[in-house]
């Protein structure tokens, strides 16, 4: 057992800190969701630059070939630097190393570069109205026309849609196939005037996310990605990425959070309230044990190549004790934490949705529970 | 004992839920809280059937009938998120009724009773329902036993808060200038913290109906969402702490008209369990809706954000769980 | 809406508080479950000769023809007495009732006054080991001889067994049927060889419950209860009686156990503690809140004729509650609540069983969800 | 960085696991449980082992490795509920090695870390795990910082706890007469609650794998209870309760060995995700074993029993909670 760095991991972070003091963010423009994504865009060209944008990427591909270890670190510090995610988180996290696992040559060297640089902005097509998280009920269905695939479909949750030059797409290609046969895996371009991009406002008043209405779009058949009825295993590399080292970023960001409601309560003196202090106790434990978790969790796979259980744990501690808290935060904070506009009120409003994105913590317990811990499927 | 509404009691509930269900409908309530603004026409068709009257007396232009029969309206504009200042003018009208001088009440009970103009009730320190827009404010200070009645809109500065299909406002500060109301306050708060808690009742009534509606049509994995323990048994903890709340809701009501050396500790029973349910249910509801309920398009959100404030307001149920502790261990 | 008791209810609790007044049944012994059965047999002579053993039941077999309210004044006051459960209470509440609506005239001459009079126990054996709470999947079998039927199977968790003079057994008299068919209600002289009782230590140390081992115990046919194949229906009749008024009893209990706890609480100064003072009043609340709850679930049958949400919501926040005043019991009473033989230590252990005896808590949600609310079965 | 046991932490673990499941059976603990006596035997080859010693340092005749280790084989202690006085042992050693004088170590250590001497360790005021049977007892007064050393069985007053799987013993009134410690005290509490936390650990471990073979096997309405989605929940909420402690734990085990600035955190960390998953982990292996698991002849009470003894002892998860606040806001 050895908590600390190794002196390998020390140098990476070092190097990273030393980085970052000099190429700070600033400040993220608030209310404004376009200005928004555009100082994302322009802090992920900083990252690029200075050969930051995708540090578990390897180093042919342009990133540093980081560690499990490193990767955490890396969005640790983010986290700590209070940086924003970079505009093209969803192409450097998932259609990435997606196309790597997958892709021809020709993929490769066509889309790499430009995810990398946040030259083409990708969106996951994966969601839909009726099928919810299962993906073997996926409705949007694509017919061969010559060279070229043509797509119908609706698609729902696809954050960054708006900005999006290309889209992971899964579709069904085989309406025969059993249900999770018969789908493949596309790269949809979304700059045709057959794919609609709508907001889908949410409970905060934001919209990070869209729904797509695709109508005949076409895709030529060199922008399949696996090959034809291979979707859902191509699909399960992007949803195996989909919380690699990110889920360290959310941890960081808890961590300041509660650190920011413990100032807001020793300056309003309610930390004097031993009912409030119990409780912001409570959210320490979660935080910091959220936090050996994934690091545990990252040491069990570099030790033993596989997973152990902590991987499948994270999202959904995370995600209760991010609701735990900002609703702590009303009783702390009073008036504040519900006034709109507010941080906390934001919070509050924003964390219903962390059960729900990503997986409800309802399939989460599922999978914990049949494939951890092997309990019969009904 | 008969812990359930009489017959006329049911009607006048019944009649309120037809009522709302199609004059203060979802669509309505949106449009209203988009723009800012309640559905006057429907404010003066409620001042005309006695709502916002109904538990003042009659010498003071009420209908007479009691706080029961007000918690039942309250369950179901709670239930109906009604488009109107009627819970804020319910309380300022229960405060004045409570607290108030001859001169105050005679000069305010005619007029909340019609409608005419629209009352607000809350504690120093916090948001206070419709507080900026009503015509009379009453703020109170739990710790002095003391309050002051406000006249005029505006008394009280507007707060914009996460709940847009009511006008918020606050109390900064201790308590503000105006004219002492020289009866008791203690027992004004208390009917606020009952008939906040009839709304909360309704809150939770229509978050669960909602609910059981959405998990019985939705599909996932081939079945309904409803047919899955896990959203079953979410259902069934929901349906628990609405009848929990409703009950000790009613009881309070009825304390309220009948037995008041049992109001403290049934005001605090009551307001204890309304805002956990509130809280709980209304975010359970979300949950069980998955993505679609966290979407401003889907209606379910507004029942949490009037929640969230209903819970904090008054107290929240750690507050009345201490009052609790502290009435039996003076 | 009117919460205080009618004069009938008023002049009913008198004249028990009266009664009560007269013949207080004592302290029960503690420690030899023997003595503390003769005792509370004793009690229920007591009761009987009174004329208070079964208020609910009707004049013509020696009851009081109560309403549903002035049984739960009965039980209320019961519980406020600190007065034990009478001997036979399976006999007065399950049994009685059942013989009443399925029995035959002659079987109502034989039966119901020896329970009574507390002159014959009862028990119910209705659990099996491999069903649980699955009555369908029920397996001890019952075949014809002559005049009687030949009984062999397992029955589990018995109460006061060991005690009993009859069985309401359900058994499955034909093995051919669907599942909840082919079941009969017979009523067993536990008194013959073939019919062996073990005990079943708790964890709390006590027997309550006991196995029956059955190995070719006769049943006239006159001791069928309803007709052959009838055993469902009959048994549900026993089932809709089990909570009927023993839930006020339960409650008031919950209120003694309470007030005790804050007693306790005052004398050794943590109740100035606000975080035991916020958990004492959230008990409060749940205790009340169950009080109200078994009211107005009797107020609506009463009104309506229909039972509401109530009656199936009671047992579950009785049972929840139970647990967790206890358990806040170690935290206000430190060393005293963990020592072998302190009443808070029995009651903390024993309150683990509340969530599984008389339906499981996951049982009694699923009936909730889909009978009360109406949630498709899978 | 490496959250994980190296090969030769892991190879004592596993050897201790194996030991443990041949020679201290769930039979032999009830065995002893109901005799109210320990396996000498097994003390003894445990004490030729070095386990009590293996973190005493070697001067002192320990095996001068550290807490994880030490930590590591009282998780192993807690899975099997060894039958002996391990844990209490293994917390007096650390007592006197973080507080002792030099001849309180040279008197003690080596007897403790052979096995010679049976020691305990515990609070003013509160229940000692073996400390009515133990050869010496440490006593410490978390307030004052002091601690007292008692020698001779019987020091404390025997307690006949809901826990027959160990001797119990209570310290009432203060701080009782003995030789006083000289060093860090507060230190030694923070040891004795990693370590307890560890024991804890192992006891959540056990009460998860039983319940999950339970499962599995029983059948109930046709199928597997394990297939009910409301028991595959309760079952990953184990999961999450147990891997949390587990985590926190071996944090606060690499603290006590490597980072000492962090021990105060870190021990309070640990015991209050350990006593919290203890509490509320072997309470749902009982209830999902069903009736089965309400029965004496059931052993998944014994683990509940434990787990309430060791959530108590040296501060429950509330005070821990609290602790860390007041740690951060000083």
């Amino acid at each position: 057992m050895d908590l600390t760095f190794s002196d390998q991991e020390i140098d990476f972070r070092d190097e990273l800190r030393g980085w970052l003091d000099a190429n700070r963010p600033g400040e993220e423009p608030r209310g404004d969701q376009d200005a928004a994504f555009e100082f994302r865009k322009q802090w992920q060209r900083s990252l690029f630059e200075g050969g930051w944008a995708a540090v578990h990427w390897p180093q042919e591909y342009g990133g540093r070939d980081a560690s499990l270890m490193q990767s955490a670190i890396f969005f640790e510090e983010m986290g700590k630097a209070d940086a924003p995610l970079p505009a093209n988180a969803l192409g450097l996290i998932l259609a990435g190393p997606t196309i790597m696992a997958w892709g021809t040559e020709e993929q490769k060297d066509r889309f790499l570069l430009p995810i990398l640089s946040a030259e083409e902005i990708w969106c996951q097509g994966f969601s839909e109205p009726e099928a919810g998280s299962d993906l073997a009920a996926v409705k949007t269905k694509a017919v061969r026309d010559g060279d070229d695939w043509v797509v119908t479909g609706q698609k729902v949750w696809t954050s960054a849609a708006q900005y999006s030059k290309w889209c992971m797409l899964v579709v069904r290609t085989d309406p025969d196939a059993a249900k999770h046969k018969g789908l493949s895996y596309f790269l949809m371009d979304m700059e045709q005037d057959a794919v609609q991009v709508r907001p889908l406002v949410q409970i905060t008043g934001e919209a990070e996310f869209n729904e797509l209405f695709i109508e005949e779009a076409r895709v030529p058949k060199e922008n399949v990605l696996g090959g034809e009825g291979d979707g859902w295993n191509v699909a399960l590399t992007t949803l195996m990425n989909e919380r690699s080292g990110l889920g360290f970023f959310l941890q960081t960001r808890l961590r300041l959070l509660l650190d920011r409601l413990v100032e807001d309560a020793k300056a309003n003196g309610r930390i004097e309230d031993p009912v409030v202090a119990e409780a912001l106790g409570e959210m320490h434990v979660r935080t910091e044990t959220l936090r050996f978790l994934a690091y545990r969790g990252l040491s069990i796979i570099e030790q033993h190549g596989q997973p152990g259980p902590e991987g499948s744990l994270t999202k959904w501690l995370w995600s209760e004790t991010n609701q735990m808290l900002t609703q702590l935060a009303v009783s702390v904070c009073g008036p504040a934490a519900l006034t709109e506009g507010e941080a906390w009120a934001h919070d509050l409003l924003r964390s219903r949705g962390n059960t729900i994105e990503g997986g409800t913590t309802e399939i989460l317990k599922n999978i914990v529970a049949e494939r951890v811990l092997g309990l019969p499927r009904k | 004992m008969r812990f359930d509404f009489t017959e006329d009691q049911h009607e006048i509930k019944r009649t309120a839920k037809d009522l709302l269900a199609s004059r203060s409908t979802l669509e309505k309530v949106r449009e209203a809280a988009e723009a800012g603004e309640y559905d006057a026409a429907l404010w003066k068709e409620l001042g005309e059937l006695g709502w916002p009257g109904v538990a003042i007396d009659e010498a003071h232009g009420g209908g007479g009938l009691g706080y029961v029969e007000l918690a039942g309206l309250l369950e179901e504009s709670g239930y109906a998120l009604l488009n109107g200042p009627f819970l804020a003018t319910a309380l300022c009208a229960a405060a004045i009724s409570e607290a108030g001088s001859d001169g105050q009440k005679d000069e305010w009970l005619g007029r909340l009773a019609s409608g005419e103009a629209t009352g607000a009730f809350g504690l120093v320190g916090q948001v206070v329902p419709d507080g900026a827009s009503a015509d009379v404010v009453v703020v109170a200070d739990r710790e002095s036993g003391e309050a002051r009645l406000l006249t005029g809109q505006g008394s009280l500065e507007e707060l914009d808060s996460i709940d847009p299909t009511r006008r918020y406002g606050i109390v900064e500060g201790g308590l503000p200038d105006g004219e002492p109301l020289p009866g008791d306050v203690a027992a004004a708060i208390d009917l606020g913290c009952v008939l906040t808690s009839a709304e909360l009742v309704g809150v939770c009534g229509r978050a669960l109906d909602m609910t059981v509606k959405y998990v019985k049509d939705r599909k996932q994995f081939g079945r309904p969402v409803g047919s899955f323990q896990a959203v079953q048994h979410r259902c069934a903890q929901m349906l628990l702490s609405t009848e929990g709340a409703r009950a000790s809701t009613y009881f309070a009501a009825w304390a309220a008209d009948a037995d008041r050396d049992r109001l403290p500790e049934a005001a605090s029973l009551a307001k204890s369990a309304a805002s956990k349910a509130g809280i709980e249910v209304t975010a359970s509801a979300i949950q069980a809706h998955g993505g679609i309920g966290f979407t401003w398009e889907a209606d379910v959100h507004w029942f949490y954000k009037r929640a969230q404030l209903d819970a904090a307001f008054l107290g929240s149920s750690a507050e009345h769980n201490r009052r609790l502790t502290a009435l039996v261990s003076p």
